[in-house]
Parts: C-alpha cells; structure tokens; sequence
C-alpha cells in the first residue's frame, strides 16, 4: 500500500511518500499508525498524537476506525490551511 | 458551468470575471485571498503552498456540488494557488453567478467556508527569522457551523 | 480607501481588483450586477438607469459609513451605471477590501442590500412590446431586516 | 423652492424640476404634495397616492410630516430600484 505525509507530517518523516507491504495485525488506522511509528523517530514524532492529524483513505477522510486494505492509498496530514 | 483549477500561476480577474458574466445572469460575487503585504507584517517573506494532489480537486468538487444543491447557481469558478507565494501575491479565487444576489454571495462564502477546512492544502510562512507552518484557525471550524 | 463612482462609462474589474489588492490585505470581495441576457429573457432589449445627481452619492456615502462602523475595512469602491444598458452589461460593482474573509463578505452583501433599498436609482425596462418602470422587490425590504 | 420628480412620477409631471413659491398655508411634505396636485392632471395622477412615493428634502430622506420652507429642494420618487 501507499503511504503519503503532508506539510510538518512530511518533514518529520523524511519522505512524501512510501510504499508498504499491510501487516498481517493491521486492520484499520489507528493500527496501521502505530505500526508506522515504529520506522523511524522521525514517523514516530509524525505520528506520535493522532488528535491533531487528518486522515484521508484513497483521497477522501477516513478516521482512526476506517478499515484498510493493501490496495489502499492512505494519507497522513495535519489540519488544513489553505485559501 | 464549473471550473477547478490548482496552479502555480496566478489566475486573471478580469478573464475569471468575463466567464461568469457569460452565464447571462444578473448577480456574480467574487472572492480573492491574497498574500498580506509587508506594511501589515514587516517580517513576512513569502508563504508557501503544498497540496495533495488528485484529492484536492476531489474535495473541492465536492464543496460546488453542496453549493449548487443548496443555491441555483449558473457558475462556479475556484483557483487556488500552489508554490511559492510572495507578500501581494493572489492565493485563492472563488467566482459565483446566479440570478439574484443573494445566492451569488452566500454560495462564494459557502465555498470559501469549506474549502477553508476540507480542501487538503498547507500554508507555510517564511519570515525573516525563519519559516513556520500555518495552525489550523478554530475560527474557521466555527464558520462552518452556521451552515449546518 | 474609498471610491463612489455614478457613470455612463463601464467599469474596468482589473483596475477595481488592483486598487482593493493595493490595500495590502487578505481578503477582497467583488459583487457584479449585470443586465440579464436575451437567452433568459428574449423580450428584453434596454435598462434605462436614472438617478437623483448629488443625493445618490450622499446616500452611498451613508452606507459606505455604516458598514466602516460595523466592519474593519481597508477599502470600499462603488460604481453605478446610469443611462441605457443593453443585455449583458455591468450595471453595478460593489468591493470591499478587509484583513479576514468573513468582514469582506458580510459588508459587500450589506453595502448592495442598502443601495438596492437606499440609493435613488430607477429602472425603466424596456422590452419588444413595451417600456416598463421596473417595480420594487418586497424581498429586497426583507434583505434589510438581517442587518437591523 | 425647486420641485424635483423621477421616474414614472417625472413621466406624469411632465417635468423634471420646477421652481415653485413656497404657499402661506402649506408648511409640510403633505400639504405640499396636496396642492402640486393642484398643478396639472398629470401632478394629480402623480402624487394622488403618496403611501407609494418617497420624498427628500434637500437630498435626505424625508416623510409626510416632515416640515418644508421655500428655501428648500424637495423630491418626490417611487421606491428606488437600482443595482
């Protein structure tokens, strides 16, 4: 699956973009952040509190709840602040 | 007739407004969000504006498609901006037309509400003393609630 | 920054833009009111604006006051057309220039709910069977009230 | 004193501006209205029902009971329909 971070989230990281095979334990998104923590320091402070960050599951909002799969496109952001 | 366009060129008023005009109705109402200039913020250097592609259109088709349920709307046109911006510099435009005026004006704040809070974009700030991405206003979230 | 204009001469929305963007702020609304087009209404051929030279630019002056008192404006910019007007031609612009979007919208949508109530300009309608005085709108009295 | 008319109350008139001597007896808009109609046929169909005209003096709103002198400029018009 397709891992995306945006903004500060982006920073942290290291990267805009990853590609990443789904856990086998890793049903939804709360999981999948937390497993994601576990790469780097950096994914760890992205993710470190979900509270402030959006979710998006292939390009529309999702919440730590929503179901993912291997074929998924999932983004981790902050609040928006365009326009 | 409906136009979503993200760029990093700065759109033309006066092409944005011929279009709108062109619907034949009587009402068009115009929003622009602009870079605020050095007079107000002797430290500002430039904002700089990131997107996600492909889900930003999508949200902000989403926002017009609200809007023409809510409004009878003949136009809607939405521009925003990515890239580096400088102080003056355009960021966002939001162009309605409708018969009457007030669905022309209430349809433009509708759109510039929700595009506010949901249409994935981030603002960072480059000032003098180094660069800071842009919080999130709860005052944005709040305008959502008198159309709700 | 504040402009009344009562002219014959059509506006330039360019120069109205540039000159709100000139105040150095965030957020600019424009309002266009335009003569419907013959696809909507094929009977019609002309509008002919009259106005009451010298109170149309006080009463203006009076609006334009009251929506500085009630909003932070940077600025304010009024054009009315008088004489005949063919389909599709801008009658109206009202642009209002503030920190924040929300002022911006709000006194823009105030200003014209004032001027179409306020400011003595009569409409004669002129169609292929006839020449009318455009009637008052109830719904424009109503306008008002969300303001009082 | 300078009588103005707009619009379809300008049509009726026939006129758009006259000047007028302010009469002894005749000291508010009302009274005022009352006697131009006095004028023609067409000043009687135009200000034969004042619950539809609007009124100014010296270019500031202004209603029935409002007081005149010859100094002043009044003008009668139908509800504004601009913008």
């Amino acid at each position: 699956m397709k891992i995306l971070y945006f903004a500060w989230m982006r920073e942290h990281t290291g990267c805009s973009t990853e590609e990443i095979r789904l856990p086998e334990n890793v049903a939804n998104i709360s999981e999948l952040a937390r497993y994601l923590r576990g790469r780097s320091a950096g994914h760890e402070a992205a993710l470190r509190n979900l509270k402030t960050v959006r979710v998006a599951i292939n390009r529309k909002y999702a919440n730590l709840e929503s179901p993912i799969t291997d074929s998924d496109e999932i983004a981790f952001f902050p609040p928006v602040t365009g326009g | 007739m409906q136009k979503i366009l993200i760029s990093e060129a700065d759109f033309d008023i006066k092409a944005e407004y011929a279009a709108l005009k062109k619907t034949g109705v009587g009402a068009v109402v115009m929003f622009a969000g602009i870079v605020r200039d050095t007079a107000k913020d002797p430290q500002l250097v430039a904002m700089t504006l990131e997107h996600y592609p492909g889900m930003t259109e999508q949200e902000i088709d989403n926002i017009i498609k609200q809007a023409e349920a809510r409004w009878p709307l003949q136009g809607v046109r939405v521009i925003h901006r990515v890239g580096r911006l400088l102080p003056e510099e355009n960021i966002v435009f939001v162009g309605t037309a409708s018969a009457h005026r007030a669905p022309a004006f209430e349809s433009a704040a509708f759109i510039m509400d929700y595009l506010k809070t949901n249409a994935p974009f981030w603002k960072k700030e480059e000032s003098k003393t180094g660069s800071v991405w842009v919080d999130a206003r709860q005052v944005d979230e709040t305008a959502l609630k008198k159309w709700q």
